[in-house]
This record gives structure tokens, sequence and C-alpha cells, in this order.
């Protein structure tokens, strides 16, 4: 009971601070909000029992993307306050209009499909840190090797491309 | 303070030497010699001064504004030569109502300072200065603090701070 | 789900919790304000000074006082501040720390809350300590709050990494270890338990001169101070900041040195295991701990009293070229020696080349600097060598 | 319990704020956090199906540890980008770059 | 090694090109050497693949060796290398010709900037086209078809500081790619209607009626758009002058002897399935001869020697067309062999005029190169007379076998038409050679400084010449057995399809082709022998109306230069006057108006920002969504 | 006449969104005073610098025009305020130049141990400075202290006020030294020798300090010349040039010393040179204590009232910081008619912009610590 609390708290957190992200008038306080909703996220993992992965959320979510985002914001310095006009307003009811389908879409999906024949179980099977490392170093070792062949590209190329080049 | 003379004194003579086709007197007082030219061929002399080798004048040391009253302004120039360690002293009289100088600063970078403070300190103008803003006073004060008429406290009188009468007593 | 401690005095489960949790703020505080009293004296007996003498005995109480003081100031918020971001800034710097202390063991089951996967909790929950820090930054409206955090990003981003690096280290190495079977374990009290007999600085004195300095660099302190260096902005993110917020910042970064340094002492000196045992009377393993912790403390504030300060280029420079190759050639020594189940001897020797060679690529530049002739020449009235 | 309709619902609310805030903001770094919330709302039914459906493969759970470091390079890349259209452009909003059309 | 293994030819080549781009910089002399090494393997190992193709017991045949490439779900994707003859054909001329340009590279590219990178660049090109003529199915052909055209961008913008070589790399790319789209949906359809990639079984399903006529029409022409944007066919013939902006090694290798060709290759290798097409054959033939006269007559213009070769490598793809259009595989390939000989020497024999000039290369200021330069003179003058037609060279054999087979397909109009364009190919020929190295010089400060090339560059050419010379005599029967064919060249290509073929000489074609050539080489040596203009002005006086009209080239060369000049924004303006005087002339406003206002709505569509775009999927994917809930239910 | 600021915010061309512009100043940690400068940086990295000064301006020269010549002795007190007995040097020095006034010897020998403890004074206060620039938490700052300290106290013995002692006079001194002068002096050299080895050890012996200061702004000779430095600043860029050898006055001929240069003028080198100049003006001290002669230490036939009729002179001193120079002109009465003080801080200040552009925040803050400036004297 206390969990299915908890969870309804924390969905409900994380919906608030997702639709704060994107409707909040500042850039700042959007990251902000986006911090409060990918560590709502990430407990959504513990509630799930995959703890590495929450953690992992945590610690590149939280220790990395975001910062990466709150350094972009300062070094691009766009108002912190927001602009009148921060909404494209021409696209705005198609937007609207897109993801308000899409979520209808996905929710009759999930709530209309019959996940596995002879039913889901009730409470998620625990997922330890041993069964994803086997999986990951074992099965899923190519894709390991070429993600970090991937960051090691994705390093480089974002170092050239912010670079500050001769006589800029 | 002698008057100027035409038997140059020191290193004037050896100035004489090298630049005599610049109209100037000459003086000595008691640290250096002083040469006395208008400002129509100051910046021909200190050109000449400046690259002459054997004047070799490379440092400019210090500028000084002087107001001389009914005689109009006075600029004083400092030169030192760190090749043949002889210093100068040029003086550069303005008349009465026109206090135009041309700048140094295109031959010495340290001119810049020293003539922006003889402009806002005495009203002295310098053609040619990229920069003629005040320095040492606020950007929107107008006055010229160093010269005699201005009495000692005319800025606060300005400012409405103080309504005093001007100046000590002694 | 997580490992969970037994319950303390045989209490539920939530108050016992709620037990230890109290017992660790209590004890941070108390432990923040001594070590803020601790930092001025020691300082000032390495500035040949007296420190604070006048509140209470030997201005014992002197830590109180400002605290007090803070405490009672008037709250100032800039004008064009953003003012929920300038005001959560210093919780959200402040909660992170707290939440990595309730991981930390102090004695054997003598912390909130043993966790299984212990070591990655506390570093990914420091992750999270930058942010505060730049919302600090950028909610103050201040054009040096700005810089300070645009450099704190840039340094805590970057030295992340050769301190995690140098912490995987160890974890590869508790692999190593009796009843593991060659599958490591990040779990702190398993880890402290594991030095038992040695340290493991001693297997890995490389990993541990990496993770001391990063840090240092974490916390920023001097060497690696430049997000708050007084001398350029004053003071960086926190410039804007007074009273009850600027406390807190002050707190956080007391308590975050303390946890960190706890943090090191278990995992590389032993934390309450070594060097009386894992059997020893709990407060003996406390008291362990809390003077490796402090031990730890008096050399971050030795350092500070020695060295300038880096300039950000070459503080990156020192990250990306020095310290990240020294920690990944760490792991990958680690890595050969387990793979091939090599003795344990040569974990420690090889660490300890590299840690030499780290003392002395340093050591090397230092001797690179210009002679001191010029001075020598002139000491006396003889005739310069030039 | 929590049942699994409830994780698929919740993020298919959090991938349809994302998707409206790719579409309907202008700031980029701000179109950038959208996508961030849409990947993690992809990885949270990833890793609810791995935890219901497929507990012995767990797929969906090493599915997320790819999206994540996906997403991590992107961000860089992108930030990157963001910093060098804020630096050529003197702008940080998507639709006042539009260089495409020549 | 056996025929199976021919995949290395590709791979040893490709493998050079990762060695030599990551670390040919810092290697002595930029790695050159590797490049001659890893082509010469594929040259030799060409042989081994000859002598294990024509050793299969039996008959002669394809042989094929594929692998699994990917699995969907059903579907087995499989990737292998199919050779026959027209690959060993292929084989032969891609290998020879680019060890030629790869040695002859080490003496003209000497001391460029990124000297390593140019070897590093020919042997992925060399790679790919190998790959491209030995691949089994359509998808590898397409990937190696765009493969190909990246070398061909990467190299034509070699001197990317230049903004001309930029752009032509631009447009080069771009006309191609025109084409490309064509292809890849000409590679669609005909996977869609016989569900493979795989070119034998496409031709198979073809022939046996299961593509309905009208759906294999279109997807023929799909398919030969590519075709006809890759080897520069009217109207995508606009790219291929400008792609001469690379260094003349590349233009010899890959816009003259190669690359081009690959869509001749691409039209030879699925002919079954044009002759299958009611039309298709027409259509190229008609493609074929309307590009060799048109560049017949844009050639004459050209002052630039390389432009002149450039619309003349046009012109003899448009022959090949109309080889293939006459449903003559065999002969196509021939002269694309003899063609890729003659044409690749006269390439390198103008680098070496070039290289020589210090990079001149306007005929307006050489003249009488052939006494300093004799090597090159001689071995250019056998090219030049190959080109023309002049028996006994090579491209005497092949034009005729060319003229013997349209007669046969088309009728004595087509032999007319393409007589012209053979006319002027002379004629332009021969006007190269003598504005370049005959007559008195007339730039006196250039002639003097030129020298001789070293023998770096001249072996090649020698190599070259002697090739140009006597590769036509295969076509005889004798030769061709007497250096191993079974049956002689023709008999050798396309057996399975056409039957033993034996080369028969039709004097009367022979005599005709003699004559053409005689009277295009008269022609010009009357205009231009001793560098006198005097007797071009003959016919100005005579005529001026006449002579204007010529001098201006039927006004073509203005049409087609403003297109060739301003490229795609030209051919807009071909647009504009179709849409002003057929258009509005016969009062079809209404149409101008719709296409106006179609226009006007449409260029919404294209705003150039990002969120538009982003919009457009995000609807897509929406939609796709919600049409996927319908359908399912 | 002058340029107002209407007409220069015309002149200003676009402004360039990407870079930030930050005040350093005037109440700023590193300012060493009220002097503010307008970086314009572009992340971490200066692409301007507009430096502002006039905070501190007292109207020296008004003043001094307005006072009777040894009223003023005061006001050119606090001019460079580190070092105060140097400034009264060299102002004591041009009315003597003017009034044609003696000095006795012992007087001279006097003048000339307390402006060489004066440059002591200066020279450690730089040490702390910049070591506290550079970023080192305090401690250089109090080891200067401890050291600046002990010569203040025996200012105060000497002339009953530790740091504007208007000591001097013109024509010779308030008064004579104290008895038993000579052990305290020689005690306070010893300590100070140690002094400087202690810094030699904490400072040019860091390697993070070498690091942050070698090659850090270099500056050629000629451009130094031109740019109008002097002192320290032109002797780091290898110029051995010295006003008290260059252009001797006062006792200077008679005592044995050498003029430190550096390299490459860059901000190590200017540290050092002030390092060894330190030690050179320890052994001037002790040569003047060891030739002190007796006798008055004032001239005896001073008037009452100074009147000086008609004179001109331009006395330059190496003052701490550089050539301090004073240019005075009397035109009767017991007043100058026009004093004008050639300040070395504020010549090597005017280079300032030349030096920062192109460098990190944190290096600007480094290369404005080395040039060791004073704003009251950059003021007046």
């Amino acid at each position: 009971m206390a969990t299915e609390v908890l969870w309804w708290i924390f969905a409900a957190a994380i919906v608030a601070f997702s639709a704060g992200t994107v409707f909040s008038r500042s850039v700042l306080h959007s990251a902000i909000f986006l911090i409060g909703s990918l560590a709502g996220v990430g407990a959504m993992y513990l509630f799930l029992t995959v703890e590495f992965l929450a953690l992992v959320q945590f610690l590149i979510y939280g220790g990395a993307v975001t910062v990466l985002i709150l350094l972009a914001l300062m070094l691009t310095r766009s108002d912190a306050r927001g602009t009148p006009d921060a909404v494209n307003g021409p696209q705005l009811p198609f937007a609207l209009l897109v993801s308000g389908g899409l979520m209808a879409v996905l929710i009759g999906v999930a709530a209309g499909t019959d996940w596995r024949p002879g039913g889901v179980p009730d409470s998620p099977t625990n997922i330890g840190i041993e069964t994803i490392s086997e999986r990951l170093f074992a099965d899923f070792g190519a894709p390991f090797v070429i993600a970090s062949a991937l960051l090691l590209v994705a390093l480089v190329g974002a170092i050239i491309l912010a670079r500050q080049e001769e006589g800029e | 303070m002698t008057s100027p003379t035409t038997d140059y004194p020191g290193v004037a003579a050896l100035v004489h030497k090298h630049l005599g086709k610049i109209p100037f007197t000459a003086s000595k007082h008691s640290t250096d010699a002083v040469i006395h030219i208008d400002a129509g061929h100051f910046l021909e002399l200190v050109t000449g001064m400046h690259d002459r080798r054997e004047l070799a004048f490379d440092y400019l040391r210090n500028v000084t504004g002087i107001d001389l009253g009914e005689e109009g302004l006075r600029c004083v120039y400092h030169f030192y030569s760190f090749k043949h360690g002889h210093a100068i002293q040029v003086d550069v009289q303005t008349p009465p109502d026109n206090p135009h100088i041309p700048t140094l600063t295109g031959i010495y970078a340290a001119a810049d300072w020293h003539e922006r403070e003889a402009a806002e300190m005495l009203g002295l103008v310098f053609d040619g200065h990229p920069n003629l803003k005040n320095l040492l006073l606020d950007e929107d004060v107008r006055i010229h603090p160093l010269l005699k008429a201005h009495p000692l406290q005319k800025m606060e009188l300005e400012q409405g701070i103080e309504d005093t009468s001007a100046g000590f007593k002694f | 789900m997580m490992l969970f401690a037994d319950a303390l005095f045989g209490l539920p489960n939530w108050i016992d919790a709620i037990i230890r949790v109290v017992l660790v703020i209590l004890s941070m505080t108390l432990v923040v304000i001594y070590l803020t009293y601790g930092e001025r004296k020691v300082v000032a007996r390495f500035q040949q000074r007296l420190g604070p003498t006048e509140t209470g005995p030997a201005g014992l109480i002197q830590g109180i006082a400002d605290a007090l003081k803070l405490v009672t100031k008037e709250d100032i918020r800039p004008k064009n501040a953003d003012r929920w971001v300038f005001e959560f800034a210093p919780y959200a710097t402040f909660i992170p720390v707290l939440m990595m202390l309730m991981a930390l063991p102090f004695a054997e089951d003598w912390g909130v809350r043993d966790l299984a996967l212990g070591m990655f909790y506390v570093f990914a929950i420091l992750g999270l300590n930058i942010v505060g820090i730049l919302m600090a930054g950028l909610g103050s409206g201040n054009k040096y709050a700005l810089l300070g955090g645009i450099r704190a990003a840039a340094q805590m981003v970057s030295y992340e990494i050769p301190l995690v690096i140098s912490l995987l280290c160890v974890a590869m190495i508790t692999g190593a270890e009796k009843d593991m079977n060659g599958t490591g374990t990040l779990n702190l009290n398993a880890i402290t338990a594991f030095q038992e007999t040695r340290p493991y600085i001693v297997l890995q004195p490389l990993a541990f001169l990496i993770f001391f300095t990063a840090m240092l660099s974490e916390l920023h302190r001097a060497p690696f101070d430049i997000p708050v260096a007084e001398s350029e902005i004053v003071g960086g993110c926190f410039v804007e900041y007074s009273g009850i917020r600027w406390s807190m910042f002050q707190l956080t970064e007391y308590a975050s040195m303390w946890g960190w340094s706890v943090f090191g002492s278990v995992v590389f000196l032993g934390g309450w295991a070594w060097p009386f045992g894992v059997d020893a009377h709990w407060s003996i393993q406390l008291g362990t701990t809390l003077v490796k912790s402090f031990l730890f403390i008096m050399l971050i504030f030795w350092v500070r009293t020695t060295v300038p300060r880096l300039r950000i280029d070459q503080l990156m420079s020192f990250c990306w070229k020095v310290l990240l190759p020294m920690s990944l050639v760490q792991m990958l020594m680690n890595g050969f020696i387990l793979v091939y189940d090599w003795p344990q001897e040569l974990l420690a020797l090889t660490s300890a080349l590299g840690a030499a060679a780290l003392v002395a690529i340093i050591i090397r530049r230092a001797m690179r600097r210009p002679s001191r002739d010029l001075v020598g020449t002139y000491k006396t009235l003889g005739a310069p060598a030039q | 319990m929590v049942p699994l309709e409830n994780y698929l619902v919740l993020s298919a609310i959090v991938f349809a704020l994302g998707v409206y805030g790719v579409l309907a903001r202008r700031n980029a770094v701000l179109v950038l956090m959208a996508i961030e919330l849409m990947l993690n709302a992809v990885s949270l039914n990833f890793i609810a199906f791995a935890a219901y459906l497929d507990p012995g493969k767990i797929t969906g759970a090493i599915f997320a540890v790819f999206i994540i470091t996906v997403a991590a390079a992107e961000v860089g890349l992108a930030l990157a980008i963001v910093i060098r259209l804020f630096r050529n452009r003197a702008t940080s909003n998507v639709d006042e770059a539009a260089i495409l059309k020549w | 090694m056996g025929a199976e293994q021919a995949w290395l030819l590709a791979a040893i080549p490709a493998g050079f090109f990762l060695l030599l781009s990551f670390f040919g910089r810092p290697m002595p002399r930029g790695g050159d050497y590797f490049g001659v090494i890893s082509i010469g393997t594929s040259f030799v190992l060409f042989f081994f693949v000859l002598a294990d193709f024509l050793d299969t017991p039996g008959k002669v045949g394809p042989i094929v060796n594929s692998i699994e490439w990917s699995n969907i779900g059903d579907f087995h994707l499989r990737m292998g290398i199919y050779i026959d003859p027209i690959t060993i054909t292929m084989f032969g001329v891609v290998t020879t010709v680019a060890l030629m340009v790869n040695i002859f590279s080490i003496g003209y590219m000497k001391g460029e900037p990124r000297y390593y990178w140019f070897f590093a660049v020919l042997q992925m090109f060399a790679a790919s086209m190998l790959m491209l003529v030995m691949a089994d199915n359509l998808l590898l052909v397409y990937i190696s078809w765009e493969l190909v055209g990246v070398c061909s961008f990467l190299l034509i913008g070699f001197y990317w500081e230049k903004r001309s070589a930029t752009e032509a790399a631009k447009k080069a790319f771009i006309t191609t790619r025109v084409g490309d789209v064509g292809l890849l949906i000409g590679i669609i359809l005909l996977f869609k209607a016989t569900g493979t990639f795989n070119i034998q079984e496409i031709i198979h399903a073809a022939e046996a009626g299961e593509i309905g006529q009208a759906y294999l029409f279109i997807a023929v022409m799909a398919i030969f758009l590519g075709c006809m944007g890759k080897s520069a066919q009217v109207p995508f013939h606009v790219w291929l002058p400008d792609a001469m902006e690379g260094p003349t090694p590349v233009s010899a290798l890959i816009h003259a002897a190669t690359m081009v060709v690959a869509g001749v290759y691409l039209t030879a290798r699925l002919l079954p399935v044009f002759a299958v097409a009611d039309g298709a054959l027409l259509v190229v033939t008609i493609v074929g001869l309307t590009t060799a006269l048109l560049t017949g007559f844009m050639a004459l213009a050209q002052t630039d020697i390389k432009k002149v070769l450039a619309y003349s490598t046009v012109g003899q793809l448009g022959f090949m067309f109309v080889a293939l259009g006459a449903g003559n595989p065999s002969v196509a390939m021939f002269h694309l062999a003899t063609h890729a000989f003659f044409k690749a020497l006269l390439f390198l024999g103008s680098g070496s005029v070039i290289h020589a000039t210090h990079h001149n290369q306007e005929m307006d200021k050489l003249g009488g190169l052939w006494k300093k330069m004799p090597i090159t003179g001689t071995t250019f003058f056998v090219g030049s007379l190959a080109l023309a037609g002049v028996i006994p060279f090579a491209g005497f054999w092949s034009k005729d076998e060319i003229f013997v087979a349209l007669n046969e397909a088309w009728g004595g109009w087509a032999v007319l038409l393409l007589g012209l364009a053979a006319v002027m190919t002379a004629f332009y020929t021969t006007r190269l050679f003598i504005r370049t190295f005959m007559g008195k010089p007339k730039d006196e400060h250039v002639y003097e400084h030129t020298h001789e090339s070293g023998f770096v560059m001249t072996g090649p050419l020698i190599f070259l010449g002697i090739l140009a010379a006597v590769s036509g005599f295969v076509v005889f029967h004798g030769v061709g057995k007497a250096i191993g064919f079974p049956g002689g060249i023709t008999e050798f290509i396309f057996l399975e399809h056409h039957g033993p073929h034996r080369y028969e000489m039709d004097w009367g074609f022979a005599a005709g082709s003699i004559g053409m050539a005689t009277v295009g080489i008269w022609a010009a040596a009357w205009m231009y022998w001793g560098n006198s203009t005097r007797r071009s002005t003959v016919l100005a006086e005579w005529s001026p109306g006449l002579y204007d009209m010529l001098q201006k080239k039927f006004y073509f060369d203005e049409l087609y230069q403003a297109a060739i000049d301003r490229g795609v924004l030209g051919f807009s303006y071909v647009v504009a006057w179709f849409d002003r005087y057929v258009v509005n002339d016969t009062g079809v406003d209404g149409s101008a108006q719709a296409t106006g206002f179609a226009g006007g709505v449409l260029k919404y569509l294209q705003t150039g920002r990002v969120p538009n775009y982003a919009m457009a999927i995000a609807l897509g994917v929406a939609g796709l969504a919600v049409a996927g809930l319908v359908v399912r239910g | 006449m002058t340029v107002w600021p209407e007409e220069r915010l015309a002149t200003v061309d676009s402004f360039n969104t990407v870079d930030m512009t930050i005040n350093v100043g005037p109440q700023h940690p590193a300012t060493h005073g009220v002097f503010r400068m307008v970086l314009t940086v572009d992340g971490e990295l200066v692409v301007d610098c507009e430096p502002y000064i006039g905070y501190l301006h007292r109207g020296l020269e008004k003043l001094t025009e307005n006072h009777d010549y040894r009223q003023s002795m005061g006001w050119w007190d606090r001019t460079d305020y580190l070092a105060g007995m140097a400034c009264e040097f060299a102002y004591c020095m041009a009315v003597e130049k003017l009034g044609n006034i003696q000095v006795p010897e012992r007087a001279e020998y006097i003048r000339v141990m307390m402006a060489e403890l004066s440059r002591l004074l200066s020279h450690f206060m730089f040490f702390g400075a910049f070591g506290a620039d550079v970023g080192s938490f305090g401690t250089s700052f109090v080891y200067a202290w401890r050291e600046r300290e002990r010569i203040y106290d025996f200012f105060e013995v000497v002339a009953g006020d530790r740091m504007f002692p208007t000591y001097f006079r013109p024509g010779g001194l308030q008064m004579d030294l104290p008895e038993g002068y000579e052990p305290l002096v020689r005690q306070l050299l010893g300590s100070l020798e140690q002094g400087l080895e202690d810094f030699d050890g904490l400072l040019t012996g860091n390697e993070i300090f070498v690091e942050r200061c070698r090659n850090l702004s270099p500056m050629s000779k000629e451009r130094a010349i031109n740019l109008g430095m002097s002192g320290p600043m032109i002797r780091a860029t290898g110029l051995a040039h010295d006003i008290r050898k260059a252009e001797p006055y006062s006792i200077y001929p008679n005592l044995k010393f050498n003029i430190p240069v550096g390299k490459n003028g860059d901000v190590f080198d200017r540290f050092m040179v002030r390092m060894a100049e330190a030690y050179q003006s320890i052994q001037i001290v002790k040569q003047c204590l060891d030739l002190m002669p007796g006798g008055l230490v004032l001239n005896p036939d001073l008037p009452k009232t100074l009147r000086i009729e008609e004179g001109e002179c331009y006395v330059r001193t190496e003052g701490t910081k550089g050539e301090y120079g004073v240019y005075g002109m009397a035109r009767g009465g017991n007043k100058p008619y026009r004093m004008k003080l050639r300040s070395p801080s504020f010549c090597n200040l005017s280079a300032l912009k030349e030096m920062v552009v192109g460098h990190y925040v944190a290096d600007a803050i480094i290369i404005l610590g080395s040039l060791d400036i004073v704003l009251g004297e950059v003021d007046k």
C-alpha cells in the first residue's frame, strides 16, 4: 500500500515537473524542472527494482547531462527570464494536436493491449546488477563497444564543433 | 629660469646640430636643458628627436601642462634617451586662445594617459589623440581644475554639495 | 532491493531510520561548526597567527557564535536574481551531501543504510551537487556568479571522470578478495571489512593520489578553488548570498568535505576495520574512522595554506592530460593483474610505480622552473653573474 | 502493487509532453530538454517491459543503458551545435536558424 | 586463387585506403608506392581471376559467390559477387587504367598538398568501382554506385581551396544525385515486383514476364535515369565538363575510363530487362544519339584541352548507349574497353602537357609541342587517331561494330546521325591535336618552359598507347583465340544471350567509317593547319550568316554553355524559355497560373526552419500511429 | 576641446552579444585599492580591457599650488602610501633644487637609508599581495605583513609615525636618528633577509606559482620603453636602467649596488627582479650604516618661510615602483607655481590594456598584480 501511494506521488511529481519543463517561460526554470523530472524517473527505476539504472540515471543525467544543459544556458545566456515569444506561435495548435493525439494513441494502446498471453505479473521482478552486467558484457558486448566508440566520436565532434576557431 | 638664448646649452646643442632646420630657442634650468618651440614645429622636432640615431630620444617620461595666465597654456615634455643616457625638456607654448598641440601618441604609446590628464586638467587639446576623454575626473565633469582661474571648490559649487565661499583662507 | 542494516536497538525499521538520520544530521552540524573553527585555527598556525581566541576558552565557541550571527543576518536577494532559483540553490547543493552521508559506514553497522551499491551511490549522488552550484551561478543575476558557475561546471564534470575511475580501481580489486569469486562488490561495509589486514592505499597508492586530487577539485579547495576564487571572481557563485543561505553553502562545503573524507578513509584507508580489526568495539571503530577523516581534512587545510591557485586551462590540462591517463593506466594494470590472477603484491608494486611516476611528473615540471640565479647573484654586493 | 499499465500511461504522458516541447518551443536548449524527456519516457517504458514481461533476458534494461549512453553523446553534440549556432548567429532560437532554406 | 575470391580485388584497395588515409600523411612520399602496390596487386589478381574463369570446366559462365548479409524476418538479404564476361571485361579495364593512372599520378601530383589523400581516395575509388562491377545484387550496386560518386566528389573537389573546384564538385554530386534518386526508385520498384535484389533473378523474372509491361517500363526508365546521370547523358551531361576541375589523372580514371561508364555497365548488365520492356531500347538509343550529336557540336567550340576531351567522352558514352540501344551489349562493352584505353591515354597525355606547361590547358597558348615532348606527342597522336576512328587503331573497330549493330537494329537514319557525330569526333580530335602539338607555338613564354615529362609519366602513356593501337584487333576471331579467349572477344561476352557471333568485316561500313574519319580530319586540317585562322575566315567571308551559326554551333552551345555555367539555375532558364514560348504562345495560360499557384502554396512547405520539419515528421508519426491503431482495430 | 561622453557614445559601433563585460573593481579584492577595469571577456578570455582610474583623486597638484612648501609635505607622503619616505625624498629634492638649498651630508645618508627601507616596505607589500593574487590563501600576505611591521616599528622609533612620517624637510630632516639606532637597524636587516628567504621558499619554490607566472605577458625592451614603463617593470625586460645609477642623485654615487635585470619581461621576471632588488636594498642600507657621518641633519640657514623667486626643475628619483619624478616651477612667493608628479604606477598602469588583452581573466588579475600599482600615486 505504502509503495503504491509513494508511486502515485512520484508519478504526479514527474508529470508536474515534465509539464513545468515544457511550459515554463524561463529556460532556467525549465532546466531545473527537467532535473526534477529526471530524478523522478530515476525513482521510478527504483520502483521497478533496477537500482543500478537508477543510480546511472542520477549520475549521467543529474551529474552530466543537466550540467551540460545548464552550462549551455550560461554560455548562450538566453535571457534567464525567457522572452515573451518563447513559444513558437504558429506551431502551437499543431503541437498541441500532435502531442495530444500521440498521448491518446499511446494510452489507448497501453490500456487496450493484452501484453502477454496468460497475464502480466502484478509486480516487477527484481533485476539485479549481476544480471545486467552478465547480459551487457556477454550478449551485448559488441553494442557496448560500439557505444563507447560512439561516445568517443561524440566527444571529438563536440570539441571540434564548439572549438573557437582561429580569428573568430 | 634663464631666458631663452640662441647659444644652445648641453643636449640642446646636440639637437640643434642635427635638427637645425627647425626653429627653436633653448635655455637651461637646474636639471635639464630646455628647448622652446611652438606647436606648429613640435611634431617635426619630436619625430626627429625620436628617429635620429644620434639623438634617439626613445622615452617620454613626463608631460606637464602649466597655466601661465595671460601668456596662455604651456605643455612641458620630458624626454630621455636610453641609448645615450641624455635627457631634455621641451616647452611648447600655446597662444592663450588656441591651446592646440599635436599628439605624440603616434610616436610614444606612453603619451596616451599623460595627454589625457593634461587635457582634462588644463583644457589642452591634443590634435589626433585617439581617445581624448577624462581620465581622473568623472566622465561627465567639464571643469579644468588646474587652471589658475579655477577656484578650489568650483566643482562642489556646481554640484550643489557645498555653498560656502570658494577657496581656502590662509 | 537494497540491503538494509539490522534495526538499531531492536526498534521498528522506520523509527530506527529516523533515529539514525537525526544522529547523523546532529553530528554533521557539530562537526561542521568545529571544522570552521578548526580550519581557522590550523590556517592561523600555518600563517604564524593565533586564530580565534576571544570567544570562549581558546575561542572554542567561535563557530557557534558565527553560526548564530549568520542565521540572524538579513537575508538579501538581489533585485535581478531569479527568485526561486536563487533561493532554492543552497538547498539543492545541501541535499545531495546529506543523502551521501546517509550511506557512509562510520563504524560497522553505524551508518544510516548499508547499500549494496554504496560506492556507486555516493558518487552518483554527489554528481547532483553541481546542480545547486550552477543554480546559484545562474540565478544570482551576477556576472561573477555566472563565471564561477561556468568554471565550477567545467571543473567538476571533468574531475568526476578520474575520480570515478580511481574508485573503480578499488572496486575492481575487491573482486580478488577471498569469498568473492572474482566478482567485486560496491558495498562500502564490505570494502571496509576487506581492508582489515591492509588498507587499499597500500595496494592502490596511485588511485589514492588521483582520488585525493580529484576530491580537492570536487570540493573547490585550493589549489582547485577557481570557481570561488576570491581574488578573481570574488567568491564566484556565492557572491550574492548572505545570512542563512550563505551559511547553508558554508554548511554544505564543510559537510561535503567531511563526507568525502570519511568516504576516502573508508575506501582507501581501511575505514573502521584497520588497524583494529572488524571485531573491535564500536567506539574504537568510530574513533578510527573519525581520526582518519580528520587526517584527511588536515591534509586539505595544509594544501590550502601553501599552494597558489591554478588557472582554468592548467586545471583542465592537468585533469585530461595527467590524471585521466594515469587513472586509466591504473585501471588497465589492475585489469591485467586480476584477470591473470597474479599476486596482490604486484598490484601494490605497479601502483606504487605509477604513483612514483605521477609524483615524478609533477616534480620534473617543478624542477624545470627558471633558475633562481637572478636572485642568488644579487643577494650580496658581488658582481652579478650575467 | 503497481500494474504495468500505470508505467506505460505515465511514460505516454511524459512522452507527449516532450513532443509538445520539441514542437512548440523556440529555444534550442529547451528543445533539447524536451528530447531528453522523450528519451526518458522511452527508457522508462523499456525498463517497465523488462521488469514485467521479460525478467529473464531483461533486454529492455540493456536498451535503457544504451539509451542513456546515446543521450549523453547526443546532448554533448547538440549543445556544441547550439553553442556554435549562438556564436555564429547570436541566437539560440531554432526557428531563426533558417539557413536550410538556401 | 579462384574467381570466387574475386572480392579480394576490391578488398585490397579498400584496405590500402584505410592505411593511407590514416597513416599516409607521415609516410615518406605520402605512401604513393602503396597505391601502386595496391592496384598492382589487383591488376595481377585480375589475371588469376581471368585464368580461373577461362579454366572453369565445361563452359564459360558466371561464377557466383554470395554470403548472407542480413535477415529481416523471412527476408534473407544476400550479398555476393557475380563474375561473368562483362565483369571480367570491366575488371580488366578498371585495373589496367587505374594502375596506369596511379603510376602517372606519382609524377603528376608530386608536391601537391594532400598528396597522400589523393592516393587514398584513388584506392577507395578503385575498391568501390571493382565492387560495383562484381556485385550480384542491386543493393550492393547502389552502395558502390554512391561510393564511386563520393570518390568522384572528393577528387573533383580535391583543390578545395579553389572556389570553382568546390562548385564543380557540388555540381557533379548534385546532378548525379538526381539520377541516383531515379536509380533508387527503380531498384525499389524492381524489388517490389520481384522480391529480390539479385540481378540474375530479376532478369529471369522479367524474361519470364512476371512483371507488368508498364510497370517494368517505368522501373527500367527510372534505373536508366540513374545511368544517364552517372554517364552524363543529355540532359545530365552538364557536370562532366566542370568535373575537369579535378586533377587530370582523376579525369582520366574516373571521368573518362571507369566511373562514367558505370551507367553503360549497369544498362548492359540489365539489358535483358530493357529488352523485355517495350520501347526502353528506343529511349536508350535516342538518348545516346542526342548526346553524341550535341556534345560533338559542343566539343567543336572548346579551347580548353580537357573540356574538349570531356565533351568527347560524353559523346563516346553516347556511342555506347547507342550500341546498347541497338541491343548489342558486347559491342558496347567492346567500345567501352577501347574507349577506356584511348581516352585515358588522351587525358594522361593532356595531363602531361598541362604538367609540362605549368598548368596551362588553353589551346590558344599552346602549339608546336611535339618537338618539345616527342613521347607525349606521339602517344597523343595515337590516341587521337584511335578516337577519330582511323583504321587500324582501336577506336575504328569498335565504332565500326556500333554502326553495324545500329544498322541492324534501327536502320539507316540512326546510322546517318551517328555518322555525323563520328565526323565531328574526327574533326575536333584533329583540331585538338593540331592546335596543341603542331604548328608554331602561340605563346613563346609557355613554349620556352615546356619539357618532356619523366618516365613515371611517359611510361603509362606508352603502355596505354600500345593498347590504344592494338587492342582493337581482339575483335578478330583469330586474335581473340590467340590470346586465350575461346571464340574471340565477342563470343566471350554475353555468350549465353546472343549465341556465337563471329566478327565479320563489313567492308561497306568500314569504307564509310574511313570516309567519315577522313572528312573530319581533312576539314580540321584544312582549317587549322599552320595555326592560321585565314582558312576559317574564308567561310565567314563567303556566308557570314552560316559562319555565325557555325561559330555559335547552331546556338546549342549558347544554351548549353548557360546550363553548364549556371548549373541548375541555367536549367531553370530553359524552363522559363519553354514556359514563355511554348505554353504562353499556344495560349495555355491556365496551366501556367495553376503551376504558379501550386508553387506559391508549396513553397511554404520548404521554410528552411527546423521546427517546421520536426512538425512535419511528428505529424507523420502521429498519423501513422493513428492509422496503425485504426488498422489494428 | 575635450571630447565629451555624448560624442564618444555616438562612435560606439555594434555591440557584440557573445562577449560579456565584467567590472573588476572599484571594490574588488584584487585591484589593490579603488581601481576599476572593465574586462570584456569571451568565456574566460579577455578580449578588451578598459581601465578606469581617478577614484582616489585628491587634487594633489592643485593642493600643492595652494600650500606653503612645507605644508605640502604631508600630501606628497600620501602618494605612494606604501613607501611614504621615498615620496618625501623626491619632493624635498625638488624644492631644494628650486630654492638651491644645501642639505647636510648626514641627512643625505639618513634619507637614502629611509628611502631604501621604504623600498623594502613596498616590495614586501608586492610579494604578499602578489601571492594573494596568484591565489595563495593569505599565507604570503601574512608573511609580508610580519616583515613590514618590523620596518614600521623602526619608522615609529625614528619619526614617531608609522605610515606617513613626514620625516623629511626641505633642507634636511625633521630630527636626527635616536640613540642606539644602529643595532636596531642591523637586527632589522637580518630579519628582513630571513623574510626574503622565506618568500623565496614559499613562492618561487612553488611549481604552481611558477607555472602561473612564467611566460605570462612577456614584453620586449623596445615596447616597454615606448610604453613609458620604468622601474622593475622595465628592468624585467632586460634593460639595466636604474636612475640611481643612470642619473645619480643624493649620495648614491658613493654606494655600491647592482641593478638586477630579467630576461623576458614576463610576470615571473618582474617578481624576481623585485626580489633581487630587495636584497640589494638591504646591502645599501648596510653601507649607509657603515658610512654614516656625523653632523647636523637640517640646513641651519633656512628661513622660517621658504620663498623661492624663480626656478624650474625636473627631479627624478628611482621610486619603489619606478621613476618617481617631480616637475617643479616657482614664480616667487611661498607657494610653488606648479608642482607636477610623474608617478611610476600611473605610467605602468597605462600599459595594462596592452598586457591584459588575450589572456585569461585569472591571468589578468596576476598581470595587474605584477604591475605593483599604488592607487595613491596613480590618482594623485
